[in-house]
């Protein structure tokens, strides 16, 4: 972990101090020990201030498009999931790959944080996190507790499919072997879903949605939603006018229909990074909604996960005569 | 089909959506969908999902 | 729970006539269904109403009828969005909502005794023209010095209130009125020029003056640096900001600029006020 | 009237009783164990082991969605209906730092322009504050001046006293609530809970991780608005309404439309000075349109607009942001870094 970090702050730094990049994305500490923080170091100085550990889930590629009209070169900070969403973007064109430099890092699993904090006995400070390669020890000025890694990991790793970056200008480090395990079928808890009665799930779903805060985190992490004008939040145009996409109005048809709307639009986009669902505060099981796009979209259209390579098309952006259908 | 399975997930009786490819030229086609459409939502009762404080 | 105590209750009210302006601009002649709280309403020149289409929304606009004329409220207002586009479909006897007054209003009490040169541009005349008219009044000409307008739009069709600018106003004693279009055009005989570059040809004396303006937000900054340059106090230079709005009560956090809160505090403030905020607005 | 004492199951018999006449709103906790302040029917509805409730007793005086009143324009003619008033209420379950939040909130809704709606259900509303049982990694009350057993701004505040609650009765409105239910209040206890109350203010001080200085921030950050550290700053902020959703003195709302042919109504509904749309303009105009003028309003609303316009902090310290915001924005941090930049 010492060796990426090193390598990430060298080449962060070189790229800096010879005007290769603006800036670079990264992680840097952050203001507890069980989590980091983007940072956007803009001087050779700033890139010491990066960092790299099973505590970075934030996926930086969204905040490309905070710089995309702009045309200054910069470099992110990429594991292997938010890769995917790089060559999302690049597909999309919504980024220039001549303006960005893409720094991998090796993954090997990210923990969850509520997971972690929920073993800190109350008034203990936790100071440190040890990642000793299969353990965790969490350091807190009451004592060491040590934990297999596994407890903490986010359900996302599980199932991981590349913790190796799918594109990258540069690997701050050797491969690691992948947080995947035996037994966590990618679609496993959508089969279980689709199998419910059509009741069931309408419950099911009524019970998530009407927790809905209607914050909008899950669509601002997302690195799928890269519209400069959201639909939520379009001007209403006369034909909507009586509609209710956009409004405030936190209820449950509103909700359900946002999330519907949010569904059908990252179809083909959503690259599974899991960052809807890591940010949601009331703990909506969003990657279930969007996995089963994943999963339809490769029964239906033999799609792949998005962002795999530049060169799969999106499902559907793309008409091919035998597209299921019934419609004609 | 995509988004009919997706409304069948969340829940949504699917039937709710139907999408027909009807040429300019088909007026009695249009009809006879419209026809069947409705009868179908007749059958199916009020979407009390999608209900709102009105 | 009486209408009249809870402020974000609008009261009905009733669009007597519709005067065009412009193609896109028409003033709203206004009056509420309730007798009584027709006779009861009191605003200050400059000051807001929450106009209220119901299928559409709310949206604040300022009164551009003088105070002293209590029968009616008149609105003027563009097509633009979906509320005002919901009010230019209604024909007369329409109904709307009202909710108001709000905001401060031109402090026309420290205007007394003095001459005063009102700035405007496009619709932005509408707010003037409440205090021009009260000004104009026979029961407060007395008070007021001599009064300057100048106005201007970006064409010709786009000149607001053509009758009072152009053939009342220049005709009363002591009352003088330039105009002027952005860009030449065939219909157009008068001053061709943008109202900052026109308000130095002019140049009216400032001192001892009262500036008040509305128009624009670019407008407004260039014609700030045009007053302070003609001598014009930074105290007696009055201008409006105008900011998105829902409640009207400052308690929706939408207009504040700093701490101030447009639609309590503003949205008449004088140049050190506008100085001392954040530019932010 | 002299403090009392409550058991456990008298309290839990008094909130069933409550519930007969009054919307009893308390902590209750979701499947997802995500606890917020909601109505309850009974005493076993509530999340009894609550830290924090998530979602603050804001949702209860300025709920998400709240109908204003309801219009009728069919035949031309305009109808408009305001809504009923609200039932009496008793809220249950507020640590100081809601406490004080509603405090905060007073203020915005009353003034020259009475807000009728917040101010009615504040005024039929009986708050039960509830000390705090530990300190949260993320609580930073102190700082503002608060105590985790402090009772200002309750009607009666309660404190865990070995099998029941020690009962501080702190307005005529707490006072009458006793009254009523007199049988379930003893008097015997009071002077062990007072004891156990001390004891655990003391404890719950000294548990406290987060400890921020805010002597001279207000007159700093108020000359700060030019500051680059804003930019730098709005940088990783995501846009999202986490912050002001959850926190408990932010009140910003928008006033929506809903309607279905000629009937319709006015919704009040959550906003957030967070989201692009907040201010733009019909013409386009945007005063904020940045993240970074919209983070330093977050910012400047919080530390120096709410003190400057009511005189009391915008901010209580109850963490709610720090613990919730994806990206580790942390208002402490920010308090620390205003200090420090030049």
């Amino acid at each position: 972990m010492k060796t990426v970090v090193d390598n990430l702050r060298r080449e962060a730094a070189r790229l800096l101090a010879g005007d290769e990049v603006k800036m670079v994305i990264g992680y840097a500490a952050g203001t507890d020990a069980a989590r980091t923080t983007p940072c956007f170091a803009t001087t050779p100085e700033q890139a010491a201030l990066l960092t790299w550990g099973p505590l970075c889930a934030n996926n930086l590629v969204k905040y490309l498009l905070d710089y995309r009209f702009e045309d200054t070169r910069l470099a992110v900070v990429v594991k292997g999931c938010d890769s995917r969403a790089v060559n999302r973007l690049l597909q999309d064109l919504q980024f220039p790959r001549q303006r960005l430099v893409v720094l991998g890092v090796p993954c090997g699993g990210q923990l969850d944080r509520a997971s972690i904090l929920s073993e800190i006995p109350p008034g203990a400070r936790l100071q440190d996190i040890e990642d000793t390669g299969e353990d965790l020890v969490l350091v807190t000025d009451k004592g060491r507790l040590s934990f297999p890694k596994d407890r903490f990991l986010m359900d996302k790793c599980y199932r991981c499919e590349t913790n190796m970056p799918v594109v990258a200008d540069f690997l701050a480090g050797e491969p690691v072997p992948s947080p995947a395990r035996e037994g966590f079928e990618h679609t496993a808890e959508v089969d279980g879903m689709e199998a419910l009665d059509i009741a069931d799930k309408s419950s099911f779903w009524d019970n998530e949605f009407s927790r809905c805060l209607r914050c909008t985190a899950c669509r601002n992490a997302c690195p799928a939603c890269s519209c400069k004008e959201c639909v939520f939040e379009q001007a209403v145009p006369g034909w909507q006018q009586s509609g209710i996409i956009g409004s405030k109005v936190n209820s449950l048809p509103e909700n359900a229909v946002f999330h519907l709307i949010r569904m059908f639009h990252v179809t083909g986009r959503c690259v599974d990074c899991g960052e809807c669902e890591r940010v949601c505060p009331v703990g909506i099981p969003l990657r279930l909604l969007y996995r089963k796009v994943l999963k339809d979209a490769r029964i239906l259209y033999g799609a792949g996960t998005p962002g795999m390579s530049t060169e799969t098309v999106s499902p559907l952006s793309e008409f091919r005569p035998d597209d299921p259908e019934e419609f004609m | 089909m995509l988004f009919k399975q997706m409304m069948e997930y969340v829940g949504l009786e699917p039937d709710r959506l139907q999408i027909r490819w009807i040429s300019g030229s088909e007026g009695a086609k249009v009809a006879e969908v419209t026809r069947e459409m409705t009868e179908r939502i007749r059958a199916l009762g009020p979407n009390t999902k999608m209900r709102d404080v009105k | 729970m009486g209408i009249a105590e809870n402020c974000l209750m609008p009261l009905p009210a009733t669009i007597q006539q519709i005067i065009p302006e412009t193609s896109d601009v028409n003033t709203y002649r206004v009056t509420l269904d309730d007798p009584e709280a027709m006779a009861n309403w009191r605003n200050r020149p400059g000051q807001l109403a929450m106009m209220s289409l119901f299928g559409a929304g709310e949206a604040m606009f300022s009164i551009s009828s003088s105070p002293t004329q209590r029968d009616y409220l008149d609105f003027t207002i563009r097509k633009a969005g979906v509320v005002t586009k919901a009010l230019h479909s209604l024909e007369v006897g329409g109904k709307i909502g009202i909710r108001g007054p709000y905001g401060n209003g031109f402090p026309y009490e420290l205007m007394k005794g003095r001459d005063v040169l009102f700035v405007g541009g496009g619709i932005g005349l509408a707010p003037l023209k409440s205090l021009v008219e009260l000004m104009l009044d026979d029961q407060h000409r007395a008070d007021f010095g001599k009064i300057e307008i100048l106005y201007g739009a970006r064409s010709n069709d786009d000149l607001c209130f053509k009758q009072a600018v152009l053939e009342e106003w220049p005709k009363r004693p002591n009352c003088e009125v330039w105009t002027t279009i952005d860009r030449a055009e065939d219909t157009w005989k008068g001053h061709v020029g943008f109202v900052p570059a026109y308000l130095e040809e002019v140049a009216p004396k400032g001192e001892g003056k009262i500036a008040v303006l509305c128009g624009p937000p670019i407008m407004i900054r260039f014609v700030l640096i045009g007053l302070e340059k003609l001598g014009f106090k930074n105290e007696l230079i009055y201008s409006t900001l105008e900011l998105r709005m829902k409640c009207g009560v400052g308690k929706c956090g939408r207009c504040n600029i700093g701490h101030k809160y447009v639609c309590l505090e503003g949205p008449v403030f004088n140049l050190i006020q506008i100085k001392e905020l954040p530019p932010e607005f | 009237m002299s403090n009392k004492t409550i058991t456990r199951d008298q309290l839990a018999t008094l909130l069933d009783r409550l519930v007969e006449k009054n919307r009893v709103i308390a902590p209750v906790s979701d499947n997802r164990g995500v606890v917020r302040f909601g109505e309850i029917q009974k005493a076993g509805d509530i999340a009894w082991g609550f830290d924090q409730a998530k979602v603050p007793a804001k949702s209860h005086f300025l709920p998400q969605t709240e109908e204003l009143y309801r219009y009728d324009t069919s035949g031309g003619e305009l109808k408009i209906e305001p809504v009923p008033p609200p039932r009496p209420a008793v809220i249950f379950g507020l640590h100081p730092c809601d406490l004080k939040a509603v405090a905060a909130l007073d203020p915005v809704f009353d003034g020259a322009f009475k807000d009728v709606y917040y101010l009615n259900k504040r005024e039929r509303t009986v708050i039960i504050g509830l000390s705090c049982r530990k300190v949260l990694p993320t609580c930073f009350c102190r700082s503002y001046g608060i105590e985790p057993t402090d009772g200002q701004g309750a009607d009666l505040m309660l404190t865990e006293a070995g099998d029941g609650y020690y009962v501080e009765i702190l307005t005529p409105k707490g006072e009458a609530l006793i009254r009523d239910n007199a049988p379930l209040f003893s008097d015997a206890g009071v002077a062990e809970g007072r004891r156990a109350k001390d004891a655990l203010a003391g404890e719950l001080a000294g548990q406290f991780q987060l400890n921020v200085d805010l002597t001279g921030v207000k007159a700093k950050v108020d000359t700060m608005f030019e500051h680059p550290y804003w930019q730098e700053l709005a940088r990783k902020c995501l846009g999202c309404g986490i912050c002001t959703y959850l926190c408990p003195t932010c009140h910003c709302f928008d006033i929506i439309e809903s309607h279905s042919g000629h009937r319709g109504c006015r919704l009040r509904c959550w906003d957030s000075c967070m989201f692009a749309d907040f201010t733009l303009h019909t013409s386009s105009h945007n005063p904020r349109s940045t993240k970074k003028e919209r983070v330093r309003n977050r910012f400047l609303h919080k530390l120096s607009y709410h003190d400057e316009r009511y005189g009391l902090a915008g901010c209580v310290g109850c963490g709610r942001c720090i613990a919730e915001c994806p990206v580790n924005i942390d208002i402490t941090q920010i308090i620390a870094d205003i200090e420090e930049v030049d």
